[in-house]
């Protein structure tokens, strides 16, 4: 693989980290919303301000955080801000920096998002395949085609449906919180049963949330590949069925759908900001949910950005090593 | 078999979950690893489930999974029964405890067990509780001077005494530093503090200011001052920026041990003062938990009250309470276990509108909107029949209900008749105004509908404004709901449409509702108006009547006079559309805990608000159940 | 020899219709999906046509009551007929969808047509900027568009906007592959022989041949649209007065329905949206089936 | 005058150095002859003006082609045709096979009504040995390869263009059809004047229905000249290895047993030299250098320096060597 296409990808890269930072800062700024008056109406709103001349902190904080200068001035040294990997401090949640906020944040979102997605990779195309291979026993097909219909299951329903009845109905599972109340989680084992109890719920919503999607494409994938000369050939070489699916169907078909993984992550992120919320879990999700709710907008730039830039540069990672995994393909 | 395999997928979830989700839960060091083990395997033998979660919780050390929370280090062992759990969404920024930290700092969410007044207000009592001051008199007759006198003992939680020298601090803070929510306050009326000695401070004015005391150094309900410590503040550069943490000393009774993005826990400590003067039994509730319950379902609030994961929370609809009750016997409210399960606070809601801009400025519309507004029903539907729905800006507390109690006062509802419900007298008010139905049976006119957008708050409005919009709406008024954060600004900027808010202001006299509406806050359109000042009304008759109450204290004759004469204004001009008198409905899980302030149990005379700035005094009067 | 005759087995031709049901009886996908979108539509006109509208909105009938013969969907806390509502909101749903999803098809197809048959600077360009577009995440962006405008001015036309307005890359790229793809087939050289020009090529020739992905991108671009519109309304960010199935569920969620019993209130539109999200992933799956010409068993 | 010719410089691999001109008044049949990769297809899709050269130009009646504009431009269209290699993927799936008659009727305007228009294709697929009952109406999946590249042929006919470009239309056909599709094409240029280019991997076809025969190499003309001097007496090693790969039916002669063992291919880029360079068995040193076209008779020209006691002919005036 050459250097310049290396050079050529984290061009790319950059682009979309352009594109998306001017996006995230221009639009907030469209309407004519202020902040810092809002944030303040937070304050007001749960008492304690009354006769405070408001005007005056405001103009105050606002030079503080530059929102009194011309837009274009701003988007300047927001730009320059970014350049510098500084995601700006959140209004709300004042003097804590963004990236402390995300840091924060962000073990518990990678620690469900890693498992729920892989997990859902994987079963998802599995049952994808075996939906579409024609030669899986009618019994499994029969059991993988209906999981097609979970992609019209949005994961908040699931979570909501789920916590009903489980939690709830049934009072199997806690119903919502990283860890019960008055723990502080560490390393032993009490600790972490009770985060795996926690966890099971929005687990599984947003496995079963977001498996449809992957036994679909999967499904779709199979069947093209189906008709493909080579698997034909191989099944006139008289190889077992097991061979074929495993290593002329499901490895081929599998490759195109390892690029829509890295792809799928912003998808996910969008399915754990509501599941965060529905189940109370801390996490990039809820910092992102406190953050709209009170117009920080610094956070939710801070947070687009950072969800861009990781999907973004996975799917050039993914780009990158794909030839790795696909001998067809070399750089 | 299918069954069989999605246990096995949930198992083999939870244990890939446990693994990742788990890892950033690396301990710090290895020796608070080590000595949490040992704690937790100690405390594994005790019975209760949840005492012991809570045990191996308290066991902790500093170690946490997020590298920010803040936490004094390791916890002792408290059992469930001796911890308090209360439910609040916690919004402001992990760490802050400091009250002059600004943005940030809230008395809500557990601060208020941190900080002291000069003095409480026991709102159903209707009586004064001294606190760090054992006394605070009007040395003059014109209510220009005041003598703070404090109490002997009391200190901070480092052993520091509290001085004159903390109260003067604070008062000046206040008066020099812009950003402090009672600088404005304190410049209009305070000319000087002197500290005579160690306990007793002079405060003189520039005006009479009968109500400073009250309003400004009294702490009840969200409103007025606690005192700060000089000897911590003096130190800092920038006592806004200071965030406080765990280290800074307080005059309270908790302490702040651990907070992170979900809870707070306080600990109490053993050395208050309150205690050793007599002014307090020692508290019996050793730790308190403030459960983060932001963005939780009601469903899950509730249920977990149900469940007795907490003790407390807030706020109830009407009808969740009352299933709250019946689901679990143990829980109570203020109103026992009958309807409507709540106390009235402080904040009647109106229907506010900014009187400068069209055709919010022509009193018939106004009217024409309250006449829209059906108060029965809302009392009926959302309120599940509880008597709520109000003509007035002000709460009915014991001396305000003595003052709307007046033949005269009574005179004028009979004459004004605020609380009618006409939507053809209404039409009949739109069409004199000028307005025609258009093809969607809206009013209009040229070629404008009327936008009657309310603006509200979605944690504490979503069931009165989708009813308020469809009644006007029904009346012909281009409604809709505006839940998003900018709906305060609308307010404050005074933004055309409807603004559901509340009048926190009278506890004892209408004086300070009624204020709201004085002149000096009628801030044209473009600037921004002071909270709850949002009808920028302006009429010198009013202000006449209200700059003749302002020297005198509430049982003047005069006094009472003009507020009669004023409270005739606001009906006859509709200044705003009063519509509901604010209930909070707080349950009281019993379990654990008992003696706490309900309409039976009066005691100090405080409201059950664990929030607010005497829910200090709610928490350290509870009774263990066991 | 020029005149030698081959002789043909006689071969019936199927009317179209008869087609139609055959391959529908084959394609299970296509034919459950829209059997069920026709039942979601049936109900919606036969519901149009017996409901009265006003009952979908708060006020109008007793709150709070469980389904019965009366309100064979129950009623909500604000009094809400819940069978108007659904009918009115699947209605506003379908109105998103189809408006969103065929804004976001149509420019996909121009987008798609003119980049991939032109091809050059344009080509490079629209690839470039979809290619940038793709990996930022179009919900939150959606979301922040959402709670930056004017509470007024959200209606389902512009929440339809909203999701539109980053929704396109998807179909411009499908599409844009295909007629790439597509342009090299040798009956287009015919057709160019044949003295086409090139809009006769894009409209006659290509455009046909690409009608299943198109109507693959459509429903898919639907399907994208009712959900985006959907998670918007259930986060409160939608026209909240309007009935909208996301706007139902954020009601009930907000007054605590599960917690006080009312589960008929929060149901109702979950299954609802299970039904039409669900419906419309087996019709794309059996369109793909369609388009896919390896699947398309010969007749 | 009717004239064409071809003339690509350098450059593009695809093809190099190829000059070929027709006349009009002479219609003839053509051959371009090589293996896949030799730039046969190349060379229609330019003639037919569907790629641009990169150098050099395309002339038909005189115009550069790339140039032609509105009437001109379809008169072009008309005139200049051809049958593609496969049958299938010259019908547009969309439509009946009809639209491959219908729509040049309609462009260039060659009915004045439906009825006519009718007769018209009727009357082309009967001349292909086509019962239009049995063809028209259908899907083209629902025809055999046969009857499907007969719809082709009749299609040209119908629009009587002026030279036909002919890319291996057998090479997918069945057997017993393919002396049928040749013979109609012969006939085209027998009845009605038209030129044929006859694009074909395949000698023997060339060699039946062809007047002449360039034989090219990775873009570069090897041999050329009179169709049979040139297949029976080749002059340039790669002319002989095709020729000796035809699997004459002769069984007393073994296939593929003669002197000239072609050198396994080299992959590596020929960019000066001769083409064939590294497969040929008599490659010289000054093979490095690309042999100019030597004229070997009247009728054959061969690029090779084991002809080099022959005079050589500028490749533009190669077409002068070719009969008609």
């Amino acid at each position: 693989m050459s250097i310049k296409k290396v050079l050529q990808r984290l061009g790319f890269l950059l682009l979309v980290i352009w594109a998306a930072s001017t996006i995230t800062f221009f639009i907030p700024r469209l309407s004519s919303r202020n902040p810092i008056r809002e944030r303040f109406a937070e304050l007001a709103r749960t008492g304690g301000f009354s006769p405070a001349d408001l005007e005056i902190i405001i103009a105050a904080y606002s030079a503080k955080f530059g929102i009194d200068r011309p837009l274009l001035e701003q988007y300047a040294s927001y730009m320059g801000s970014i350049a510098r990997f500084d995601l700006g401090i959140s209004l709300h949640k004042y003097p804590k920096t963004v990236w402390e906020l995300i840091m924060e944040a962000l073990p518990w979102t990678i620690g469900l998002l890693l498992v729920t997605t892989i997990l859902s990779f994987v079963i998802g195309n599995l049952l994808g395949a075996v939906a579409a291979w024609p030669r899986s026993p009618g019994w499994l097909r029969a059991f993988a085609t209906p999981f097609v219909l979970l992609q019209g299951v949005p994961p908040v329903l699931l979570g909501v449906l789920l916590l009903f009845f489980i939690g709830f109905r049934l009072k199997l599972l806690p119903l919502g919180g990283a860890y019960s109340i008055g723990r502080v989680p560490q390393w032993d084992w009490p600790s972490f049963l009770d985060l795996l109890k926690h966890q099971i719920l929005p687990a599984v919503s947003l496995i079963f949330g977001s498996m449809g999607a992957w036994v679909l494409s999967m499904r779709g994938m199979g069947v093209t590949i189906q008709g493909e000369d080579y698997v034909n050939f191989a099944e006139h070489k008289g190889l077992s069925g097991y061979t074929i699916f495993k290593d002329y169907y499901l490895r081929n078909a599998l490759l195109p759908q390892v690029t829509g993984f890295a792809l799928a992550l912003g998808t996910v992120f969008t399915s754990a900001i509501v599941a965060e919320q529905i189940f109370s879990l801390p996490g990039v999700g809820s910092v992102l949910n406190d953050a709209i709710r009170a117009n920080d907008f610094m956070v939710i730039y801070g947070i687009v950005l950072f969800i861009t830039i990781t999907v973004a540069s996975l799917m050039v990672l993914v780009e990158l090593i794909y030839p790795l995994l696909d001998p067809r393909i070399r750089h | 078999m299918a069954r069989f395999k999605s246990l096995t997928l949930f198992m083999i979830t939870a244990l890939v979950l446990a693994a990742c989700g788990g890892a950033p839960a690396a301990p710090a060091n290895p020796q608070a690893g080590q000595a949490s083990q040992s704690a937790a395997a100690n405390t594994a033998a005790n019975e209760s489930p949840e005492a012991s979660a809570a045990a191996e919780g308290d066991a902790s050390a500093s170690a946490s999974p997020e590298p920010q929370p803040i936490s004094a280090g390791p916890l002792k062992d408290v059992p469930r029964d001796r911890t308090l759990v209360l439910g609040w969404g916690i919004t402001s920024p992990i760490g802050v405890t400091n009250p002059w930290a600004i943005p940030g700092y809230t008395h809500q969410e557990g601060n208020a067990f941190m900080w002291e007044p000069l003095s409480y207000f026991g709102i159903f009592s209707d009586k004064e509780i001294p606190w760090l001051a054992e006394s605070m008199e009007y040395t003059k007759d014109d209510f220009t001077a005041l003598q703070i006198k404090l109490r002997e003992g009391a200190a901070w939680s480092d052993g520091t005494p509290v001085t004159s020298k903390d109260v003067v601090f604070t008062f000046q803070g206040q008066m020099n530093n812009e950003k402090l929510p009672y600088h404005a306050q304190f410049e209009q009326f305070v000319k000087d503090v002197k500290a005579v000695d160690e306990q007793t401070i002079d405060v003189t004015f520039k005006m009479p200011a009968p109500r400073f005391k009250f309003e400004v150094l009294t702490l009840k309900f969200d409103t007025g001052i606690p005192i700060v410590p000089a000897h911590a503040l003096e130190k800092q550069e920038d006592v806004n920026a200071y965030a406080g943490g765990v280290e800074i000393p307080h005059s309270g009774p908790y302490n702040l041990v651990s907070w992170d993005k979900n809870q707070k826990i306080f600990d109490l400590r053993p050395d208050w003062w309150a205690v050793k003067a007599g002014v307090m039994e020692q508290p019996a509730a050793e730790r308190i938990i403030v459960v983060n319950i932001a963005g939780q379902s009601m469903d899950t609030v509730a249920q977990r009250i149900v469940n007795n994961e907490m003790d407390s929370a807030l706020d109830m609809r009407s009808a969740v309470i009352g299933n709250i009750i019946s689901q679990n016997p143990k829980v109570t409210t203020h109103t026992g276990n009958e309807a409507p399960y709540g106390y009235l606070d402080w904040w009647p809601n109106s229907l506010w509108v900014n009187t400068q801009i069209e055709p919010y400025n022509q009193v018939p519309v106004r009217r024409a909107i309250s006449l829209a507004v059906d108060r029965d029903k809302i009392d009926e539907i959302i309120y599940e029949g509880a008597n709520i729905s109000t003509i007035y800006p002000f709460p009915l507390y014991p001396g305000l209900q003595e003052f709307v109690d007046k033949p005269e006062v009574q005179a004028l509802v009979e004459k004004y008749q605020p609380s009618k419900h006409d939507i053809e007298e209404s039409a009949r008010l739109m069409q004199e105004a000028g307005f025609t139905k258009n093809g969607d049976d809206l009013w209009e006119k040229d070629g404008q509908t009327v936008n009657a957008t309310i603006s509200g708050f979605e944690g504490i409005h979503s069931d009165i404004v989708p009813v308020l919009v469809e009644m006007l709406r029904q009346a012909g008024f281009d409604a809709a709901i505006d839940f998003s954060p900018s709906a305060y600004q609308n307010m404050a900027e005074g933004n055309p449409g409807l603004y559901m808010f509340g009048h926190g202001a009278s506890l004892k006299d209408p004086y300070a509702a009624l204020e709201l509406y004085h002149s000096r806050h009628s801030a044209s359109v473009g600037t921004t108006a002071g909270n709850n000042r949002f009808s920028r009304y302006a009429n010198p008759e009013y202000d006449k009547l209200l700059d003749a109450m302002a020297p005198l204290s509430e049982d003047d004759p005069t006094f009472q006079e003009n507020a009669v004469k004023a409270l005739e204004i606001y009906w006859r001009d509709q200044i705003d559309i009063p519509v509901i008198q604010w209930l909070h409905r707080i349950p009281y899980n019993q379990t654990y805990w008992t003696n706490w302030p309900t309409q039976e149990n009066v005691a100090l005379g405080t409201n059950g608000a664990f929030w607010a700035h005497t829910g200090l005094l709610v928490v350290t009067n509870l009774k263990p159940a066991q | 020899m020029a005149t030698i005759a081959f002789p043909q087995p006689e071969v019936r031709q199927p009317s179209r219709a008869t087609l139609v049901l055959r391959y529908l009886r084959r394609n299970k996908s296509l034919s459950v999906g829209l059997l069920i979108l026709l039942f979601l539509v049936a109900f919606t006109v036969i519901g149009l046509l017996t409901i009265n509208p006003k009952e979908a909105y708060p006020l109008a009938v007793r709150a709070k009551q469980p389904p019965s013969v009366t309100y064979p969907f129950g009623t909500d806390f604000f009094g809400r007929n819940l069978y108007a509502a659904m009918v009115i909101g699947m209605w506003q749903t379908a109105l998103i969808g189809v408006l969103a999803g065929g804004l976001g098809t149509l420019i996909g197809v121009v987008l798609g047509f003119t980049s991939a048959y032109f091809g050059g600077i344009l080509d490079a360009t629209v690839k470039g900027i979809c290619q940038i577009l793709t990996p930022i995440p179009i919900f939150l962006i959606q979301v922040v568009i959402a709670g930056s405008i004017d509470r007024r001015s959200v209606t389902i036309y512009t929440m339809a906007l909203i999701v539109v307005l980053l929704a396109w890359m998807g179909p411009t790229l499908v599409i844009r592959s295909q007629v790439l793809s597509m342009k090299e087939r040798q009956f287009v050289s015919v057709a160019k022989l044949s003295g086409v020009g090139d809009m006769g090529i894009i409209f006659g020739e290509i455009l046909p041949n690409l009608l299943p992905f198109i109507a693959a991108s459509f429903v898919t671009q639907v399907f994208v649209s009712v959900y985006a519109s959907f998670y918007l309304a259930v986060v409160g960010l939608g026209p909240l007065r309007e009935p909208l199935l996301g706007n139902i569920i954020w009601g009930a969620q907000l007054q605590g329905a599960f917690f006080n019993g009312w589960w008929w209130w929060p149901i109702t539109p979950a299954v609802a949206m299970v039904l039409i999200l669900g419906s419309l992933a087996l019709v794309n799956m059996g369109l793909d089936e369609l388009a896919n010409p390896r699947v398309r068993r010969s007749e | 005058m009717y004239t064409r010719g071809l003339l690509s410089k350098t450059s593009t691999t695809a093809l190099n150095d190829v000059s070929l001109k027709l006349d009009e008044s002479e219609p003839t049949i053509l051959t371009v002859a090589g293996e896949s990769g030799s730039g046969k297809t190349t060379l229609a899709m330019l003639m037919l003006g569907f790629i641009a050269p990169s150098s050099g130009q395309i002339l038909y009646k005189g115009q550069d082609i790339s140039r032609l504009r509105g009437a001109d431009r379809m008169t072009f269209r008309r005139e200049v045709q051809a049958v593609f290699q496969d049958p299938f993927a010259v019908f547009n799936p969309f439509y009946t096979v009809d639209h491959l008659l219908t729509v040049p009727i309609q462009r260039f305007k060659l009915a004045k009504s439906k009825r006519e228009a009718r007769d018209k294709m009727e009357e082309a697929l009967t001349a292909v040995g086509l019962r239009p009952e049995d063809i028209l109406g259908r899907f083209p999946h629902q025809l055999s390869g046969g009857q499907r590249q007969r719809i082709n042929v009749a299609r040209a006919l119908l629009l009587r263009p002026r030279l036909l470009i002919a890319d291996e239309p057998v090479s997918m056909v069945d057997a017993s059809l393919r002396a049928n599709i040749l013979e109609t094409l012969r006939s085209l240029q027998k009845n009605y004047g038209v030129s044929i280019v006859y694009i074909t991997h395949d000698l023997t076809t060339a060699y039946h229905i062809a007047k002449s025969i360039v034989v090219l190499y990775r873009g570069a003309v090897m041999e050329a000249g009179d169709v049979d001097t040139v297949i029976k007496r080749p002059q340039h090693p790669y002319t002989q290895l095709l020729i000796d790969s035809i699997p004459w039916p002769d069984l007393s002669r073994r296939w593929g047993e003669t002197d000239i063992k072609a050198r396994e291919a080299e992959h590596q880029e020929i960019t000066t030299g001769c083409k064939f360079y590294p497969r040929c068995p008599f490659a010289m040193e000054k093979c490095t250098v690309a042999p100019p076209l030597f004229q070997l008779g009247t009728h054959q020209a061969a690029s090779c320096y084991l002809q080099d006691q022959h005079p050589t002919i500028p490749s533009e005036h190669l077409w002068k060597l070719l009969p008609v």
